[in-house]
């Protein structure tokens, strides 16, 4: 109970600092903030999939690059639409093309989904480069006249402005996270934890488990498109490059080992690592690169369980320090 | 007319002169005047915290995997740069400022460009971006650049639709040439020429296509009897060229046009060669020596280059400015910039020297950082650099400058055991340049 | 010969240069991963490594043959420390793919840096060695020596790795490896060496490769993701492990190649990755795979 | 005393699945290892064939101590193990299942006669009728015969065999058991786990209860068909 009230505090001034955040910090800092919540929420999406089914998506760029697409297509395209219905599209789109997807994911498991999930993020990567006429190929399209995201009558927000962006991107970002969270503490998310585990055992309990999968693939599909939509928007270009190719499918790879697997809110942390990292990184020297490199092997060679699983190993020997601690004051004081 | 001719080059060149003797003030410094002799590519030092600089972004990719292209336009910009600090600097604002370039590493995805042109204009404050390669990359710079006010200077990407109705903005401007105006100029060269059926062979994406129909639609103005025997595009980054050399051959191609560049470009010079071939490549990066020179002699001899600043060895100028480059090459021990491919300017090489001292003079000549006095000086205004008249175009702010082409020439006296365009042909730049886009206001 | 004949040989052969080449890189990934069950993201690094050792080799010795020694060898040296200090120390985390990759990515990463760092940026000149350099005819067909090399070297290789895979005693050790390393370490046998051998012996595939590849496409630091992409492929299609699979889609990735580009090229870069979802859509574990690793 | 147990201790994760396991394997003899299912048989073998590695507990055999060795290690002091599932290897012959784990006996095998594909072959001539055929498209118990073979081929002294009987036709199952015997008559010691009693108790020299992860009742044969409410105790579900 103590332990809940500290999380929900701490969620409260988390929450506090975000929000007057905009005061304080400059537009760069902003920007920072606003790609570093979108890149989380793309990898918590991933992380959904990845740490509660165990099925590793190499092609995840696909939701992403799709969410992007299909709502820059519809600004580009459909005169006088404002942003929350393209973004709706956009994030549905991708919810679509998970769900045409499942019948070939579902029956398969480890390095097949992989490879299988691969090869249809590279296709799309392709394909768009083929359709010129419709997504601009590598030049990509241009969304410089944003429209607003507004309610008519109720509200109206500028994107361009960098503190509406952010607050806008902000909200979302947490509300979806929030909701993703949620998922995974009703029945049907406690039996993904089940299929990563032991396949066999939630037939038992009478979940179906390509089903189950289906819908936390559709799940993780669909907020990785809404994540696509809000980069859109925030990179005001979407091209190939950015969106779709395979980089962008190993960058939540990434934040979620070094984040740390197997926990919701990993993925988030190791967003945060590797923006700081390539901060950092490109602050001192041009080898960016090999700074990754490094780091990476070092994560996997020395901290498996990325920055969560460091934590809890601290935690574990500051237990065993205190309570020798303790043992020893006990001692002197007998 | 196909030379610009020499009375009116001479007559310019004494306008200038004059305008020196009479105002000492307005003119500070000289390309190749200040002591290059200095300059070091690898290690360029600039004073970012002292007082009254000019703080000039370059946005191009300095990691990842297009580095390499990074490093070429900061060899190129440095050099400008370079020669203008030791002169003592630009005149600006009554005092003579130095330049100082700040690195915005795009790392050629749009979301770090993002970032480093936003950090570029709103924490190094710079006074002017240039960039950037990669349209979409371009795209992304001349944004952010205009959201706050800053000059971008585009001297790399070549794409016509960049500066289009939708993407113009008033402080964007293109020194480098366009797509379009490369493939004219090719077209132009073939007027008259023996040659008649061409192949194209280009990069499967916007470039590519945007190349071939230019060339093909000038040609048909030009070379009513030309044919085209086949159009193939490519994916970027082919493996083995093998399957479209054959077809080549089989179509009885006289020419094979392409606009690929590197690595691309150098893939197929090596294996036009392994395979034999003895139909010439023509286009934009076909000369590149690094891979001239691993096909051999006779080093791609009859190969066909265009080029915006395509180095004319008679042009004294030009001349000058090549040999100087060449004895520094000489000196550059950095893997980067020791290569042959650094050996001789001009062509890509010369392109965003040349612009970055046609900046520099507008700069002067505005007398102050104002972006929007740079923007008025800027358009309209005409230079001549290395002997080679450069104008801007108001209404779409395009640069105006004639377009060479040459055919690749071994032996020859002028490059030092490595082939070379000899006898340059300059294809006026308004056979060349397109019409403005009709959508812009001031264009009307 | 009728020049539609002609045509038809030419771009066969051009097909079987580039798959056999392809199935050099390719069948040294599917080894390692048929063996240890690890997607070696950093093959295809060992493999452009391999071509910037050539040239060193080569501005030392001027010997082509004597890269084509040294080269491979440094690689699959390489490829022993690789698997002795990193990916033995990470499987032992029992973390599965997903760890293997990142840190085989790492590797890779540090690999591409590296080369920068020590070769430049630029494209390296290598030229195809003055033996091998010219055309050879037939028929009234011509076609560069170098290829037909490239493709009776990878021919040979390919012979020496199904002598060694079948014939040998060794050859049946990695094949039951492949399939139950616990079962053959009850046997007696010293699995973690039969590891660290099949992944020397299959950076050393890469290596060939490499030294193969550099005269004939452009050594130039994208060279691993540009040939890496393709050995992917065919590995996945082919069927993770599966020696014959890759051979067979190797060739059928490059006759596609040739001919494709011969006959539809519209539609010539879409035609790898569609074939290979098509492929696993229908067969998750690709053409000769054999179950779920 | 060939093979010698002494309080192994084994752990799944948390849970405690040996709790002190003792045996003793004399020269030349089969010691027969009984108990209801769970109760540690498998284990206990995998323990002593270094699959799994015991927490506490030490083992020798002949006399040199293997605790905590590698699997291979122990195979080439002169352990064999015929796991449960078999393990045949699928993609190889059945010749080339046999050969490639072949080797010279542990120390000097003076007086063994070494078992080579021709011997193994005399033992088992329904492998070699089979010889060229997959190792996946043998029958069940083709395929516990060639897992036997297999051990065999490694010339070992002693013989761990797991539930060779399971899932085998009865004819199949006397078959395994005269195997089984020529080869203890031969001079190979072998430790036995099954279910079925009879053939169990037509092999064994001596035999061994467990419950619950430990090692109980323990002697020979004859005492225990004394005994039967022993073997009652232990056994019946």
């Amino acid at each position: 109970m103590a332990g809940n009230i500290k999380k929900l505090v701490l969620g409260f001034i988390l929450l506090g600092a975000i929000g007057i955040a905009p005061r304080f910090l400059g537009i760069i800092s902003l920007n920072m903030a606003v790609e570093l919540a979108i890149g989380a929420l793309f990898a918590v999406s991933l992380n959904l999939l990845l740490s509660y089914t165990g099925l590793l998506s190499f092609g995840h760029a696909l939701f992403f690059g799709m969410g992007a697409y299909v709502m820059g297509i519809s600004i580009t395209y459909m005169d006088g639409i404002t942003l929350i219905p393209a973004i709706l599209m956009g994030s549905l789109a991708a919810g679509l093309t998970a769900l045409i997807f499942t019948p070939l994911l579902v029956r398969v498991t480890g390095t097949a989904f992989s490879m299988l999930t691969m090869a249809f993020g590279q296709l799309m990567y392709v394909l768009c480069i083929k359709m010129r006429g419709i997504t601009g190929g590598e030049d990509g399209l241009t969304l410089f006249d944003m429209p607003l995201l507004s309610v008519p009558g109720v509200f109206s927000l500028d994107m361009t402005d960098p503190a509406t962006l952010y607050y806008t991107v902000m909200g979302v970002v947490l509300i979806s996270i929030g909701c993703m969270w949620y998922f995974t503490k009703t029945p049907l998310g406690g039996v993904q934890a089940g299929i990563r585990d032991n396949a066999q055992r939630v037939e038992y309990l009478g979940f179906h488990v390509s089903a189950s999968k289906a819908v936390i693939f559709i799940i993780s599909g669909t907020f990785a498109g809404l994540a696509g939509c809000l980069a859109a928007i925030f990179q005001q270009v979407i091209s190939v490059d950015g969106f779709l190719r395979i980089n962008v499918s190993f960058m939540p790879i990434m934040a979620i080992m070094i984040g740390g697997l197997g926990h919701f809110l990993g993925p988030v942390i190791g967003t945060i690592f590797l923006m700081f990292l390539n901060q950092m990184a490109m602050r001192y020297t041009d080898k960016v690169e090999l700074v990754f490199g490094i780091v990476f092997i070092m994560v996997v060679m020395y901290a498996p369980y990325g920055i969560h699983g460091l934590w809890v190993k601290a935690r574990i020997y500051w237990g065993i320090f205190r309570h020798r601690k303790g043992a020893l004051g006990k001692e002197e004081r007998t | 007319m196909k030379v610009l001719n020499v009375k009116g080059y001479l007559f310019v060149l004494t306008l200038l002169m004059m305008g020196l003797i009479f105002c000492n003030n307005c003119i500070a410094f000289q390309p190749l005047a200040g002591d290059i002799e200095t300059f070091n590519p690898s290690f360029q030092y600039f004073d970012e915290d002292a007082d009254d600089v000019i703080k000039i972004g370059l946005l191009w990719p300095f990691s990842g995997p297009a580095a390499a292209n990074g490093a070429i336009y900061w060899l190129q910009i440095g050099w400008a740069v370079h020669d203008i600090n030791t002169q003592g600097g630009v005149m600006v604002d009554g005092k003579q400022k130095k330049i100082v370039l700040i690195k915005g590493d795009t790392q050629m995805e749009p979301a770090a460009a993002k970032r480093a042109a936003e950090k570029l204009c709103l924490q190094d404050n710079v006074d002017i971006i240039m960039g950037s390669t990669g349209s979409h990359i371009a795209a992304i710079g001349q944004n952010v650049a205009a959201k706050y006010k800053k000059i971008f200077v585009n001297m790399a990407s070549y794409s016509d639709t960049l500066m289009d109705q939708d993407k113009f903005n008033k402080y964007t401007f293109r020194t480098c040439s366009t797509t379009s105006m490369l493939a004219n100029g090719l077209a132009h060269f073939y007027a008259n020429r023996p040659e008649k059926d061409f192949y194209i062979l280009c990069q499967d994406y916007a470039y590519g296509h945007e190349f071939a129909e230019n060339f093909v639609q000038a040609l048909a103005q030009v070379r009513p009897d030309a044919r085209i025997v086949g159009k193939d595009f490519h994916p970027l980054f082919v493996k083995d060229f093998a399957p479209y050399l054959s077809k080549i051959q089989g179509a009885n191609a006289q020419v094979i046009i392409t606009a690929d560049y590197t690595p691309d470009s150098n893939n197929l010079t090596k294996q036009w060669d392994q395979l034999g071939m003895t139909i010439p490549l023509a286009g934009p990066f076909v000369l590149n020596p690094l891979a001239l020179q691993s096909i051999g002699e006779p080093y791609g001899k009859g190969f066909v280059t265009v080029q915006s600043c395509l180095l004319d060895l008679d042009k004294p100028g030009n001349k000058e400015f090549a040999l100087a480059w060449n004895t520094q090459w000489k000196r550059w021990k950095d893997p980067l910039y020791s290569t042959n491919l650094f050996q001789w300017t001009g062509s890509t090489l010369a392109q965003a020297t040349i612009g970055t001292y046609w900046l520099m003079h507008v700069i002067e000549k505005a007398g102050e950082l104002n972006p929007d006095k740079i923007v008025a000086t800027w358009e309209g205004d005409q230079t001549i650099i290395f002997g080679n008249l450069y104008s801007m175009r108001a209404c779409d702010h395009q640069a105006m400058f004639n377009m060479h082409v040459s055919e690749i020439e071994w032996p020859n006296d002028y490059y030092e055991k490595s082939a070379g365009p000899i006898k340059v042909t300059a294809i006026p730049a308004e056979k060349i340049v397109p019409p403005p886009p009709k959508g812009l206001k001031n264009c009307q | 010969m009728n020049p539609a004949t002609a045509m038809y040989i030419i771009q066969a052969l051009h097909g079987l240069a580039y798959g056999m080449l392809l199935f050099l890189v390719a069948s040294g990934l599917t080894l390692i991963f048929g063996m240890v069950g690890i997607l070696n993201m950093a093959h295809a690094s060992l493999f452009m490594l391999s071509a910037y050792l050539c040239y060193q080799v080569l501005a030392f010795t001027n010997s082509f043959w004597m890269s084509l020694f040294l080269a491979p060898l440094i690689t699959a040296c390489l490829g022993l420390l690789l698997e002795r200090f990193f990916l033995r120390k990470v499987q032992a985390h029992g973390l599965g793919h997903i760890a293997e990759l990142l840190l085989t990515m790492g590797i890779s990463m540090v690999i591409a840096e590296s080369v920068k760092s020590i070769w430049g940026t630029e494209s390296l000149v290598i030229s195809i060695p003055p033996s091998l350099d010219g055309l050879a005819s037939f028929a009234g067909i011509h076609y560069p020596i170098y290829r037909l090399f490239i493709i009776g070297l990878s021919f040979c290789i390919l012979a020496l790795l199904v002598t060694v895979l079948y014939k040998t005693k060794l050859g049946k050790i990695i094949r039951a490896t492949a399939s139950d390393p616990g079962m053959v370490s009850i046997l007696g046998i010293n699995t973690p060496k039969v590891f660290a051998g099949v992944f020397a012996l299959g950076a050393w595939m890469a290596g060939v490769a490499g030294v193969a590849a550099a005269p004939m496409l452009t050594v130039f630091p994208g060279l691993a993701d540009q040939v890496g992409m393709d050995a992917f492929v065919v590995v996945v299609v082919g069927g993770l492990g599966s020696l014959l699979g890759a051979f067979v889609v190797s060739l059928t990735l490059g006759e596609l190649n040739s001919f494709g580009v011969q006959f539809i090229p519209k539609l010539a870069p879409v035609l790898v990755f569609g074939f290979m979802a098509i492929v696993l859509s229908l067969k998750p574990n690709g053409f000769f795979g054999e179950g779920d690793h | 005393m060939i093979l010698e147990a002494q309080n192994l201790h084994v752990y799944y994760g948390l849970s405690h699945v040996l709790q002190g396991v003792d045996l003793s394997l004399e020269e030349g003899e089969t010691l027969c290892l009984m108990g209801r299912n769970g109760m540690g048989k498998s284990t206990t073998l995998k323990a002593l064939a270094g699959v799994i590695k015991p927490k506490h507990g030490k083992v020798t055999l002949k006399g040199r101590d293997i605790t905590g060795k590698q699997p291979h290690q122990i195979a080439r002091a002169g352990m064999g193990y015929v796991p449960e599932e078999r393990r045949v290897f699928p993609n190889l012959t059945v010749i080339d299942n046999l050969t490639m784990g072949a080797k010279p006996p542990a120390g000097d095998g003076k007086n063994q006669v070494l078992w080579d594909v021709e011997r193994v072959f005399r033992h088992f001539p329904r492998l070699a009728e089979r010889c060229n055929n997959k190792g996946a498209n043998l029958s069940g118990g083709e395929q516990q015969m060639l897992a036997i073979a297999r051990a065999l081929m490694g010339n070992p002294d002693v013989l761990l065999v797991d539930e060779p009987s399971e899932g085998l036709a009865p004819i199949m199952v006397l078959e395994v058991r005269d195997i089984l015997a020529e080869i203890n008559k031969s001079g190979v010691s072998v430790l036995l786990v099954d279910h079925n009693l009879e053939m169990a108790m037509s092999l064994a020299h001596k035999v061994c209860l467990m419950g619950k992860g430990r090692t109980g009742y323990f002697d020979t044969a004859e005492a225990l068909q004394k005994h039967p409410e022993i073997l009652a105790k232990y056994l019946e579900v």
